[in-house]
């Protein structure tokens, strides 16, 4: 009935219901009996009611991608099928509680009496437990490592709500072992082994401690979904890591307030998503002027304007490409997993301190709300390079040098004087209007992208890239669901690549291009990497598989696309 | 190689005497407020012992924001209107820093009202100096936020219908704790408040009336000294009330300390983290790493 | 198409009812402030007997600024920040609509403080209600523009360091001249100050205190209760000196009307132009494009 | 020594020191003498002092393009020279006042005394009649028109001044009188005939009187180089046709000002330069969601960040191309000439209000300040185009229909209710959360494109397209450069195109492209209308040719350029 190396379980509920807590619970235990567990979340704008769900996936091997079929269903506001018809299959378990859904009640679900079942342990609060515990109970995981587990998780609270969290616990298993021996869940035994060596990460941590690892010790923002994660992580932390953070009265303070820390020493990131972003484009245009470092990041969703707040898209790449106005240098990393994240993260500051630029970092509401296991070793803490100089008497910051980057002072570290000047300035920085000077100084800002464009990341190979006659080439998020597909795909004539990093790309790798069908996946309306591809690359793309309803690609969705691939 | 040994020589005598960087040349017009006001900041910032190198001007776009151009200084010459959150950054970045903002009244006011607005909610030591013409002077004569009613310019050809924006009473009324006023008639009053302002722990704003020969032909020189009084002998710039009373005042103008409170925290004491500049900071500890990312296992 | 027919009948039902649109469904948490908002909207709407054909609601985005949606009015949903703008221009173009902004604390403050700050000098004819819950409700619960010193937050973890905003003096320092406050926990005298400002000719705000339940864990129902009372009985609104004092005000938050300038000339009067809305401007005249091309010969 | 049917005058001084009013006389002088004239200014970004100059080309066919070389040169401040060097040749006869210019006299100059001759008639104030008689005189104008000129337009300013004028007037052709004969400037003689009918208009007043003509009826903006003279135009003329003009207190609120005042049924338009359109972005991405109306103009000046404030670059094209957040239709619209400005602006509104889009106006500094003559047949008045509907009681403003487009209603005019909603809505503009209704609407805003390329204005062509194997292809401001540098380079081998709408292209078109050498001239870093070219085409440019030094390119920049063509 299911794959049962693959199970793929959605806990539905409205805004407010505690979905977030009976992920919470499963995820861990099920990450400590060794299996890869993958979560990802959809919601609504909203802080109560609606419908969202969040599914988790529990596989024999990593998986990192949203699959649409759903195995088991816990359903718990009242209107979930409207929404989630689609994902269920004939053999989808739903459970539900039958008094809760009144009307919109189906035959088929199993009856799970939640309301009465939480009472009895105590209350409404109770209800994520019982639902965590009966969906383990399903997956045949042993109730006495989930008290160990509650235990652990509740003391701090109170002996009170340890009891009657296990009490909810019992209530849970008890009901599922009172269920007819046909409706189960198989998984192959637990692997205890590798579950305590990994990490449980969702990709805002990720995001968070890639910053932490890079050295970066100055955030100003002001809230945006999805980008607020970094602020918020960055905030918590900022007594911990000697980080200022400060939430700003509006983006176009915050990026001034960045370039300013960043013109003072500091290791300066912002955070936003696309409309916030637009607000930023006069500041990339004075990172690009001043040629001082700092780090965008733009958790993407749905525009344009507003659009949908909660919802994903990869549709800001083309906005963070030629953001700000003028010709001047700039680098994009779109990390395409957890692990992924943490290393971009790093590369991004330091190529932004290497080539005094704005570097961007392109996620979005899908990879920064989803969670994975990964392994701790996958956490890569990369040396930080930090090239600030102390000045000389003499110094000049925008000194013409041959590769156009001038030694990078300070204001009150050495005995120079730092000038930064959004005129057009000469190399003591001080407001020119020659026009000679003008020319030297266009091409100063300009002349680092080819050393840009050699050291930037080549592509990740997917499968065997060298046999394929088809490259399907995808850029951040969408590395998991491009793996699995092509995974089980299993065609040598379908291979995958992965940009992580989107700009520029680095010519070494066009050659790989060469004679294949290109056909290119991304998660917006027009297709803005195949568009920036091709420029780049000379090479036209053949085929351009999009979806912007604001939904992430499903495994199923790329496995259809796939099929007239090879159908061809 | 010539000219670099002179700005050699030049850099070395130069050094707090916030002399004109060599090779600049002033681009204001003759007869302008700016000239003043220039002599009033470089008089204050010697006559405090100011060390150039720990001073940072900023600034954004304007007549005025050209300012820190003439005075060999550490400069973060900034966009239109975004001096002020330019200008927290630097101070956030290294609280060794003084740092001193040079706006025009469309800079600080219009453009940037927003961030005035919550820079002086967020009371870091900054002072920021507004050279208020009540007008825009390098787009060509546009009305200002400070423009007085019925000045006619191109764009308003009726002559300007908003309320002229009183930024005295504004800042009294978001409680920044230092609010003066000077004009670029009275040099020394100007650089004896510049002065207090910089001396000030805390967010500071001295709006400072200065002529704009060319396009502002209502407030002229003779305007100014026509429609200007002082500060009363007996105010008390503590009485957050009486200081919002005086800047209420426009049929003459008061000159002078209009509020000072003392009482205010500063953003740095309390936002902590006191751990020297942010371009010496080390590494993250090991520790502090292992204990965040085990906190994901 | 039997929706079509419902939707039909239930529009000629609806009509100045401001009833729900049809298929629409409310976003806010149960227990929320906004409902009694919305509430006393509605009634002053309708006690008005405004026609909603010509009446248009501006907003931002929060969850204040959703109100809106739930009147079936002519909307403008605008950006974050920006509704006072977008108001602007609506009623330039058409000044027989009235408008009326509905906004959050982070949104009028926050984002759009520089719009407040020019429009209340435009004073032109709107209605500003800021849903002030003292707190960003639909991003999560940050601090707000008017989040008290010390509330914790995920993004402020040692609390709220800055000043909080104050609307009313920051209003009354700007001269609007029809400043108010209300709270949601007396519908019937926030329906009463909304009509009042409604009523009123040129800028009107009324900030409304409303419990944010979720994210304002400080700021409750009862808080507001025990933090709220009523404007003095004696207390004269054309009295700005008072109405300041009254703003500052900080142990009791006073809820009535605070100011009220009644000698401001209107924006739209001022400006003159007065020919009928805009989209029913006829083409240029020949005669007078005639006049303005022969003056280039 | 100088080509009598092109002669090439320039005019130096200060800021302040009046070159604009000797140029405001000498233009409509040599008008009516029936001659083409064109002028073109560079400036610094001060009010008074530096070093400017004013270009007058008399020509007896309509030329329109900046020449370097110079025939004649009023030299009126002491630096002068510096920055003139390069455009003085052998021939040139450079006017200066010798006292004035102190150590920085050249024995090859003309010792004008010009202090003197103006205390003489006055005072200082009268320096630019002597100067304009002085050209005049050379020109071989005749005093007594001159004179009448001069009665003509101060007469409302009191005899006083007439009769200063007069005399200053007289000096200054007594001056030429006793020159030595081979000082002299030859053209043709006066063919009165033609000049009377023609029109003197600077770029700005063309984009003022193509918006008066489109029936714009609201402008919103916020002062900016070289963008706020159509601010200044449209508010000078409010009362004239109707205008609501708006000072804002910044970009943003202009452009949300202009959509609210769009939505309620105004003809919208908002000028600024690339810094200042940085931070419209968010509110174009607001006016793809919402589907109203905007005509936005784009002053382009160097960047990034402030750059040169006074000078010229065709370097916003990208920016426009890409500005706001997600995906939705645009246009762009780069006239070449005075005429095309007015006629390009008409089109805007049109095109605008017809496919409910944000339609884009970039011109420069360069184009802005040039002043030329134009036949006055050649300013169209196209019929306006106004799709506003009475609305009925079920009005709904984002009603599907097969071309994505609504019939627009406002509100209070019908019974309907008008809703817009910057977030993803349904057809009654209230917001939505549906998958499916987002992908319709995705589609809804996409749909349009196709009918916008197929009426998009194909390039015009300049010299044989057909036989030519080298096109030399521009945009925007380079038209009259290129024009004339073909003209006198008279090979079948090289044509031109100019593009005056640059975005979308119309696909007609592309078949002219193929199998030539693409050459593309345009006034950037690095070549934005090449990439758009080559990206829409799918055919690559072969060459660039590109200036950003803050310069327009010259007639002789061109014709070296193009001699390297010829060469090949
Ligand atoms: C974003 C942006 N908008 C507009 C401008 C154009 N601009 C430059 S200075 C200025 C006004 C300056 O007025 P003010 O601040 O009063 O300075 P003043 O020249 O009068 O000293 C404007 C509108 C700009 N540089 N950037
Ligand atoms: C340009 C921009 N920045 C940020 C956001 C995210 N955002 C949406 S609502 C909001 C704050 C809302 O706070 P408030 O106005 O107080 O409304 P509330 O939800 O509390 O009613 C923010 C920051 C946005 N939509 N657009
Ligand atoms: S334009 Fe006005 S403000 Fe600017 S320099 Fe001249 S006089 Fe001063
Ligand atoms: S989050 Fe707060 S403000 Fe928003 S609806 Fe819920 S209770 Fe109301
Ligand atoms: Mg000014
Ligand atoms: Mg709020």
């Amino acid at each position: 009935m299911h794959d049962s190396e693959d199970v793929c379980l959605v806990f539905e509920g409205a805004a407010g219901q505690g979905i977030q807590t009976v992920t919470g619970m499963l995820l861990p235990v099920m990450k400590d009996n060794g299996f890869h567990v993958f979560s990802c979340t959809e919601y609504m704008s909203r802080i109560r009611g609606g419908s969202n769900t969040t599914e988790v996936r529990i596989t024999t091997r990593p998986r990192a991608a949203y699959r649409s079929g759903i195995d088991l269903l816990f359903a718990m506001s009242r209107n979930a099928l409207d929404r989630l018809e689609g994902r269920i299959r004939p053999g989808t378990l739903v459970f539900a509680d039958r008094e809760n859904l009144g009307a919109n009640w189906h035959g088929n679900f199993i009856d799970i009496p939640l309301k009465r079942l939480s009472s009895e342990a105590g209350g409404g609060i109770f209800a994520d437990t019982v639902i965590a515990s009966a969906a383990l109970g399903l997956l045949g995981v042993d109730s006495g490592q989930f008290s160990a587990f509650l235990k652990k998780r509740f003391t701090g609270k109170g002996p009170e709500v340890v009891s009657g969290n296990n009490r909810a616990a019992e209530l849970g298993y008890a009901f599922i072992a009172g269920l007819s021996p046909g409706i189960s869940i198989e998984l192959p035994p637990p692997m205890a082994s590798g579950g305590g060596k990994r990490l449980l990460m969702d990709g805002t941590s990720a995001l968070g401690i890639g910053a932490v690892l890079a050295g970066c010790n100055f955030i100003s923002s002001y809230p945006m979904s999805p980008g607020t994660g970094l602020l918020t992580f960055l905030s918590s932390r900022a007594d911990d890591f000697g980080v200022v953070a400060d939430q700003a009265e509006d983006e176009i303070a915050a990026i001034n307030a960045g370039l300013g820390a960043a013109y003072a020493g500091a290791r300066a990131v912002v955070t936003t998503s696309g409309g916030g972003f637009d607000l930023m484009q006069e500041g990339v245009s004075l990172c690009g002027m001043i040629e001082t470092p700092i780090v965008i990041h733009i958790g993407q969703r749905p525009g344009p304007a507003t659009g949908l707040p909660t919802r994903t898209e990869q549709g800001d790449l083309r906005l963070a490409l030629n953001a700000g106005h003028g010709d001047f240098a700039r680098a994009i990393f779109a990390p395409g997993s957890t692990a992924e994240i943490i290393e971009a993260m790093q590369r991004a500051f330091n190529l932004a301190d290497r080539f005094q630029i704005p570097v961007f970092m392109l996620t979005d509401q899908y990879l920064l709300d989803a969670v994975c296991t990964i392994e701790a070793s996958a956490v890569q803490n990369m040396p930080l390079e930090i090239s600030i100089i102390e000045t000389p008497v003499d110094y000049r910051r925008f000194e013409f040098t041959d590769d156009g980057l001038s030694p990078r002072g300070v204001p009150g570290h050495g005995s120079g004087i730092v000038r930064v000047d959004s005129d057009e300035h000469d190399e003591h920085g001080l407001i020119t209007e020659s026009f000679e000077m003008r020319r030297k100084m266009v091409e100063k800002r300009l002349t680092r992208m080819q050393a840009l464009r050699e050291v930037a990341l080549p592509p990740a190979q997917i499968g065997s890239v060298e046999d394929a006659d088809t490259l399907l080439i995808c850029w951040g998020s969408n590395r998991g669901v491009v793996e699995e597909a092509l995974d089980i795909l299993g065609s040598d004539r379908i291979a995958g690549l992965h940009f992580t990093q989107v700009y520029p790309l680095n010519p070494a790798s066009f050659p790989l291009l060469d004679n294949r069908r290109i056909v290119v996946i991304e998660n917006n309306a027009t297709g803005q990497f195949a568009d920036l591809l091709s420029h780049e690359t000379g090479i036209p793309v053949d085929r351009r598989i999009l979806k912007s309803t604001g939904e992430p690609f499903s495994v199923e969705d790329v496995m259809d696309a796939l099929m007239e691939e090879t159908h061809e | 190689m010539s000219w670099m040994h002179s700005w050699r020589k030049r850099m070395n005598n130069s050094q707090n005497t916030f002399a004109m960087p060599p090779g600049s040349d002033i681009a204001w017009c003759p007869g302008c407020g700016n000239h003043m006001l220039l002599k009033a900041v470089k008089g204050a910032l010697q006559e405090l012992g100011i060390d150039r190198n720990k001073l940072v001007m900023v600034s954004g776009i304007g007549q005025a924001a050209k300012t820190p151009q003439y005075l060999d200084v550490n400069m973060f010459n900034g966009l239109h209107g975004r001096a002020l959150p330019a200008a927290f950054g630097i101070r956030m970045a290294n609280r060794d820093l003084t740092v001193v903002v040079e706006s025009g009244d469309g800079d600080m006011y219009g453009e940037g009202g927003n961030h005035l607005l919550h820079a002086i909610r967020r009371n870091f030591d900054v002072t920021v100096i507004v050279h208020d013409n009540m007008v825009y002077g390098l787009t060509k004569g546009q009305a200002s936020p400070t423009s007085q009613r019925c000045m006619k310019t191109p764009v308003q050809p009726r002559g300007v219908l908003l309320e002229p924006f009183n930024p005295l009473a504004f800042a009294i009324s978001l409680d920044a704790p230092f609010v003066a006023r000077a004009w670029t008639g009275d040099v020394e009053q100007a650089k004896q408040l510049i002065m207090e302002a910089i001396r000030f722990r805390g967010f500071s704003i001295v709006d400072v009336f200065q002529p704009c020969v060319v396009f502002n032909k209502l407030n002229t020189w003779k305007w100014f000294r026509e429609h200007t009084c002082a500060v009363p002998e007996d105010h008390d710039p503590s009485d957050r009330q009486a200081a919002f009373r005086l800047a209420l005042k426009e049929d003459k103008f008061p000159l002078g300390i209009f509020y000072r409170n003392e009482r205010k925290r500063l953003y740095e004491d309390l936002a902590g983290n006191e751990r020297g500049p942010l371009y010496a900071r080390p590494a993250p500890g090991a520790e502090a790493v292992r204990r965040m990312i085990d906190s994901y296992r």
